[in-house]
């Protein structure tokens, strides 16, 4: 019984995702539509919810070691639910939908609990797989137009690539230690770097961890891995790109947070992805002029900041990086989706520039307001909550003595100002001729996007509240 | 003893098939090909001392995914288009790069495996029993995620799927 | 609610302003221009009279003793508690919050009702008005923040604002260009700040960074070193970083270049944020850090020369501007080149003073141009001017007694504060002669430049038949009651050798600077002050004197330019015939030094990309710029779409990785 | 009995091969194949590694790769049916360089 509570969150996901697909599949008019999106609303709230009641003395493992229930990985399940109903009602859902977008949305929200809560690497494999597979349909949905479709060939390909060097890396991993369970793991990977007597790690197990890095790094999209972003995000629904950029990478991280073991040896390959990433990600957005792709790019500096936390929850200040991470993770999430989804109003047939923009303040105060808000959260523009993540990772970054780090943070943020500054001009100070700019929203949508858009300022105000809510 | 000739044998002949496969120029033979190198992989299975795992690559992968493959070639007649540029063979200087850099990985694998090579040889694990209790009692969460990636392909495959093969027809005339 | 155990709340100051920016932007559709503006006005209006009620209520307050002030402290809730940081969101209100309230509400109250007139026909005047109002709020918030993290809050709000009101005319590119300009520079600085901030709460603990209090100061002495380098060079660098911070704000050198550009906003703006308040946020920093910087010792040092060093440079500069703004933002930069300065040689409470008398007397003149500028539709040349004594009497006299306040002519405002810098320059334990002979030297020139503006601007004959409209009384009277401010304000600080009331402000900012502050050395007296005040009123009539005889209405005017005076633009190359004058005009060529040193090496090692040459405009900010484009057309370069492409990026940095955790690094 | 690591080195070898696959051709479902090849060639990793432990978790986590490899699969070739519709082409270069909606 305990054991079914225990699982009450992905068992509500997987069955409402499949319920979901029954009803699309025997019902097809617009009312049947609306049903669904509020009933993938509330299982994934209701998922949400079952998580956070969960009971934190039931810290044990469960599953015979497949899922453990710890504060990080509710922070984290939380958080993800939250943007899942997010994206469930505020997301548009592209034209060629026969229902099949709520349940696969659902599932990749499977995906992305298993990775918070998984303890062993069978989870791990199989929740990035359920994630990236939804993703590689949910990207290509729209399968009218030719851009998604590259798009999400690409990134099958692309993910594909990268997945066989996870598993090869795992594999590799699994040959030294014979176990697959995190925790035993670590005690392994401890044991053995003494065992020669010398600290070093041995050579298999070496290799496999530098392959399983390569294999998070890309989904993380970390500079070098991270070539697929731009044309992804550019092609993917506004919403995808939104739940690319913050759910997926959130997850993956969650589920990289219980390697941190790795960072005695591994942290100086992973300070230099994260210095690249910081500096290359704010480099390839400068003189973009297509919107997504400038979140893309900067997605992909974000990323580096975010690994800021992540090396810095290793070196002796513990719970300050990783709540940093988690803080940031929650803090981007907001921001990001509430940019996509912005971006996703104002396109039309074509791919969205930075030129389109001008205008909108007139046509649409509000959405171009709530767009102010999210990039200048993104930008980490006080008092938006972006400013406080991105003060809170540096700040663990210098607590643990990544001074070179944070100081390439800080200067790759300074140069990310640039293209930011550019969208908000764009937005607001320029001179309006006749446009053709069209704003077509839900009362929904718009009340979304006002409500998270006051969020973000709201919580940027007083983040302690995000702290006491995901009681971490 | 037995097992020493299986092997040795079958490993060359999956290397050699699938080098096959990357460089052949007509799809249908490059999937024949595969299913060759999948053969010869169920072999090592066989004699790394799992019987049940050659099955399941042959029925599964061989049988199942290969064979999905070659629907897909024959539909779109590749297989008559040998003159385009996508389907010749990579040269010489498309191969330089990757292959530098996938020698210079294979090195340091196999430098690895050599240096820190496990002690022992293999355990025999052939007893198909066991292995359906332990995935069943002891990883059952996993079989039921597997089965969650199955479903999300083969609807993911059929969302994609009815508007390639019927692009005229409406959604609900296929439902 | 409002007033609890006689402390009144503090939330309230910046509260007001923010309210009505609120109001201004949420309702923006359904109301005129001129509610909007009423409502701006109004929301700072009683935000003064709040001020006002706090600071009485404040000097009410007894003082326990010579070493501690009173002040008032009110804490709303924790804003962020992790780790080091710990932050709240809380007020503090002493006796320099008290000053700095008092000039921002105040001194921003009375720029408001100009405004008012001012952007009358202006069709963005609902924008305007509420970021005014939200501007005013965050200056409010960052100078009564009672920790550094709160106040950085308003040290971005601040300049968030600036950027928006720079590029009020967005219409005009180089507006936007000048507004951009300004908020890259100051973000440098607030790069250098935040470092500075980190450190500093590393280094001696988190609680030095709430202001109420500073407990930590016996800590300062004992702090540890690390990087190999004592604890005393570590508390230097977070001096210096933070004086990096300070003159990105404060447009000292070297990263003065963004304030003449920002002159492109709407006059009043430029008033109130790039004259009175904001621009002054690094002497506020600078003051509120100080026992950091006495501490260190090098670090005031550091800052004694950047602020000389700024005070001669912008007042050279501002001796052939043409341009009536820019003329007055040179000064800026040199006026608070002093303050900087009498910060940097010890003499805080006198560098806060400056400040003080500065805010009349610069909100007095700026203004008076705007009015002269409304007067004469938009022209800014001063030498299209001339001759309008009498067409524009209240606003010349206002403009007389700005100057003069200004040059330092003496019983002036001006000439008090100014003074007393000049004299702690020489006499204090950081004080030297060298100081102080730049500071005299600039202070002639500043008679000089201050009234050139009054000759050629308002005497002699009119240089272009230009129609004078009649300014409305909103547009003069705001004038007039700063200048008689900026008259009479000095004697908060009578000299010490007159002996009635003198040393007023010092005495009252003893509790807060005490032992910190530097007293003039032993030898130095009342009668050697007095000697020097004379010296100082000497050199300040004798400016006035050449002024006249160069530029006066008899005078023939040197140096001459070379061709029509009246048409010379910010960008003219060459607009006066002698080298030296063109050299000043353009500040010293620090852009195009900027540029020479850093940008054409870079321009020669990429001579195959084209670009480069379209980019390579604008100095060092710029050269940064280039490079950053450089590498991102390097990475863009990658970016083409094969998947085969990408997967061997991907590929190499699987090898990369691997070799690096193989060999490199060791295991 | 084989030593356990000559597997792991044919592995390697075979996932080698399969990155090669991967960069070098243009043509979408020869790369689709070369990713089978790679996760294959992990896979057999795994049988390795689970006979050199003499525990059933890496020939598991075998089974656990096989429904991976055929979600994976399905949806790609669905993607080559239409991409072949749209484009004419499955060439990947092709594909990258026709750059209108």
């Amino acid at each position: 019984m305990s054991e079914i509570l225990a699982l009450m969150p992905e068992i509500l996901l997987s069955v409402g995702g499949t319920v979901i697909l029954l009803i699309a599949a025997t019902a097809q008019n617009a009312n049947m539509r609306d049903f669904v999106r509020w009933l993938a609303l509330f299982i994934s709230l209701g998922a949400g919810f079952s998580l956070y009641t969960m009971s934190q003395e039931s810290m044990a493992v469960t599953s015979n070691g497949w899922l453990h229930t710890t504060p990080l990985g509710v922070a984290f399940g939380v958080i993800f639910m939250l943007i899942l109903a997010w994206t469930c009602v505020a997301g548009s859902v592209p034209e060629s939908d026969g229902g099949e977008w709520y349940g696969l949305l659902l599932l990749a929200g499977l995906g992305m609990l298993t990775l918070a809560r998984t303890a062993n690497l069978g989870g791990l494999f199989l929740g990035i797989e359920i994630l990236s597979i939804s993703l590689y349909v949910l990207i290509a949905f729209a399968y009218d137009r030719k851009l998604s479709l590259r798009a999400g060939a690409m990134y099958l390909l692309l993910a594909g690539f990268a997945s066989s060097f996870l598993i090869f890396g795992l594999a590799l991993i699994y040959v030294q230690y014979g176990t697959i369970q995190i925790a035993e793991l670590s005690k392994a990977f401890e044991a053995s770097m003494g065992q020669a007597g010398d600290g070093k790690l041995p050579l298999i197990a070496t290799l496999g961890f530098a392959l399983f890095i390569v294999g998070v790094a890309f989904k993380l999209s970390v500079v070098p891995f991270h070539m697929w972003a731009a044309e992804v995000y550019e092609a993917a629904p506004g919403a995808i790109s939104g739940l690319i950029a913050s759910a997926s990478k959130g997850a993956t991280i969650a589920a990289f947070l219980p390697f941190l073991f790795i960072v005695q040896k591994y942290g100086q390959v992973l300070w230099i992805l994260a210095a690249a990433s910081m500096v290359g990600g704010n480099l390839l957005g400068l003189r973009e002029t297509r919107v997504k792709r400038i979140l893309a790019y900067s997605s992909i500096a974000h990323v580096g900041y975010l690994m800021v936390g992540y090396l810095a929850g290793q070196a002796g200040v513990g719970v300050t990086g990783q709540s940093s991470v988690i803080f940031y993770v929650a803090a981007y999430a907001l921001s990001i989706l509430g940019a996509f989804v912005c971006i996703s109003l104002l396109e039309r047939e074509s791919t969205l520039s930075l030129r389109d923009l001008k205008g909108v303040a007139r046509q649409s105060p509000v959405v171009a307001f709530c767009l102010l808000v999210f990039v200048a959260s993104l930008a980490g523009i006080p008092p938006a909550i972006g400013f406080v993540g991105k003060f809170l990772l540096f700040n663990a970054g210098i607590g643990a003595k990544y001074y070179w780090l944070a100081g390439i943070g800080l200067l790759g943020s300074a140069i990310g100002i640039y293209y930011y500054l550019r969208i908000i001009v764009y937005l607001f100070m320029m001179p309006t001729e006749a446009t053709d700019v069209q704003v077509r929203h839900t009362p929904l949508q718009s009340a979304m996007l006002v409500a998270s858009a006051a969020t973000v300022v709201i919580l940027g105000c007083a983040p302690q509240l995000v702290f006491d809510f995901l009681r971490f | 003893m037995m097992q020493i000739l299986m092997f040795y044998p079958s490993a060359v002949i999956a290397v050699i098939t699938t080098l096959m496969v990357i460089f052949s120029k007509n799809p249908v033979y490059a999937v024949l090909y595969l299913i060759m190198s999948l053969f010869a992989v169920s072999m090592v299975f066989w004699s790394l001392g799992s019987p049940f795992l050659a099955m399941v690559e042959i029925i599964i992968y061989a049988g199942a995914i290969m064979v999905l493959f070659l629907f897909v070639v024959m539909m779109l007649n590749l297989g008559q288009r040998r003159v385009d540029e996508d389907l010749r063979p990579p040269s010489g200087k498309a191969l330089i790069l990757p292959g530098i850099f996938a020698t210079i990985l294979l090195v340091q694998t196999i430098a690895c495996l050599m240096a820190g090579h496990p002690q022992g040889g293999t355990q025999l694990l052939n007893d198909p029993v066991a292995l359906g209790h332990a995935m069943y009692e002891k990883h059952y969460l996993g079989v039921k995620l597997a089965a969650i990636i199955l479903l999300i392909g083969s609807i993911g495959g059929m969302h994609l799927g009815r508007a390639a093969s019927f692009p005229d027809t409406k959604e609900k005339d296929l439902l | 609610m409002f007033v609890h155990n006689g402390i009144p709340a503090l939330w309230v100051i910046p509260a007001l302003p923010a309210l009505g920016a609120l109001i201004i932007f949420l309702f923006s559709k359904a109301m005129s221009p001129q509610t909007a503006g009423r409502i701006a006005c109004g929301a700072v209006g009683l935000c003064f009279g709040w001020v006002a009620f706090c600071s009485s209520s404040l000097l009410g307050l007894p003082s326990a003793d010579a070493h501690n002030a009173p002040y008032f402290h009110q804490e709303l809730w924790t804003w962020l508690s992790a780790g080091i940081v710990q932050s709240k969101v809380a007020f503090l209100f002493d006796r320099v919050s008290m000053v700095f309230t008092i000039i921002v509400s105040g001194v921003g109250f009375l720029i408001h009702l100009y405004s008012y007139a001012y952007m009358d026909d202006d069709e963005g005047e609902r924008r305007y008005f509420g970021y005014l109002n939200l501007f005013v709020a965050s200056m409010l918030i960052l100078v009564t923040a009672d920790n550094a993290f709160f106040m950085f809050m308003g040290w971005e709000g601040v300049g968030a604002c600036s950027f928006f009101l720079i590029g009020h005319y967005y219409s005009k590119s180089e507006n936007c260009a000048a507004a951009t300009k300004a908020f890259l520079v100051t973000r440098l600085g607030d790069i250098f700040l935040i470092l500075g901030l980190l450190l500093c709460a590393k280094l001696v603990g988190v609680s030095f960074l709430n202001l109420s209090g500073f407990e930590s100061v016996k800590e300062m002495e004992v702090v540890k070193g690390g990087w190999g380098m004592s604890g005393h060079a570590l508390l230097t660098i977070a001096a210096l970083l933070l004086l990096a911070g300070a003159a990105g704000k404060s447009a000292q050198l070297p990263l003065q270049t963004w304030l003449p550009d920002a002159m492109a906003g709407p006059t009043p703006v430029s008033a109130l944020i790039h004259a009175a308040t904001m621009v002054t946020a690094g002497v506020y920093l600078i003051a509120r850090f100080h026992i950091l910087f006495v501490a260190s010792g090098t670090g005031m040092t550091a800052v004694a020369i950047v602020g000389a060093a700024t005070a001669f440079y912008a007042a050279t500069c501002a001796c052939v501007q043409t341009d009536i703004k820019r003329i007055l933002a040179y000064s800026t930069i040199s006026q608070i080149g002093y303050m900087v300065l009498g910060l940097g040689v010890g003499a805080f409470s006198l560098g806060l003073f400056h400040f003080f008398t500065h805010a009349f007397y610069k909100a007095c003149l700026f203004l008076a141009s705007g009015t002269v500028i409304h007067s004469l539709h938009h022209e800014q040349n001063i030498y299209n001017m001339g001759g309008l004594k009498s067409k524009l009497k209240g606003t010349f006299a206002a403009f007389l007694l700005g100057s003069a306040a200004l040059a330092g002519f003496p019983g002036t405002s001006g000439f008090f504060s100014k003074d007393a810098i000049l004299w702690s320059a020489l006499t204090t334990g950081f004080g030297n002669p060298v100081f102080y002979g730049v500071g005299l030297v600039t202070a002639f020139l500043t008679a000089v430049y201050s009234f050139r503006l009054i000759f050629v601007v308002f005497y002699g004959a009119p240089r272009k038949d230009i129609h004078v409209h009649h300014p409305s009384p909103l547009l003069v009277w705001p004038l007039l009651v700063l200048a008689f401010f900026a008259v009479t304000i000095g004697v908060l600080n009578l000299p010490g050798f007159v002996g009635f009331k003198s040393l007023a402000w010092e005495h009252f900012f003893h509790p807060i600077f005490g032992e910190f502050q530097a007293e003039p050395k032993e030898g130095w007296t009342h009668a050697h002050e007095a000697i020097f005040a004379l010296i100082g009123a000497a050199v300040a009539l004798g400016g006035i004197l050449v002024s006249y005889t160069l530029f006066g209405p008899n005078a023939k005017m040197l140096p001459e330019p070379a061709g029509n005076i009246g048409d010379v633009e910010n960008s003219t190359p060459k607009p006066y015939k002698s080298a030296l004058a063109n050299f000043l005009f353009h500040g010293w060529g620090m852009d195009q030094l900027y540029a020479a040193v850093f940008v054409r090496p870079v321009k020669r090692l990429s001579m195959i990309n084209a670009w480069v040459d379209k980019v390579v405009v604008d100095g060092v900010y710029e050269l940064i710029g280039a490079i950053v484009r450089a590498f991102h057309s390097l990475v863009v370069s990658f970016q083409n779409g094969r998947v085969g492409r990408y997967a061997m990026v991907m590929l190499f940095g699987v090898v990369a990785v691997t070799i690096l955790v193989m060999s490199i690094i060791p295991r | 009995m084989i030593p356990a690591y000559h597997a792991l080195i044919l592995s390697g070898i075979l996932f080698c091969i399969g990155i090669v696959g991967v960069i070098a051709r243009r043509n979408l479902l020869f790369v689709l194949m070369s990713i089978e090849i790679m996760m294959n060639a992990a896979g057999l990793a795994f049988v390795a590694g689970s006979a050199i432990h003499g525990s059933y978790d890496g020939q598991i986590f075998f089974i656990f790769i096989l429904p991976v490899a055929a979600a994976e699969v399905a949806i790609g070739l669905a993607l080559a049916l239409l991409l072949y519709q749209k484009y004419k082409t499955l060439d990947l270069w092709v594909i990258a360089r026709s750059k209108e909606e």
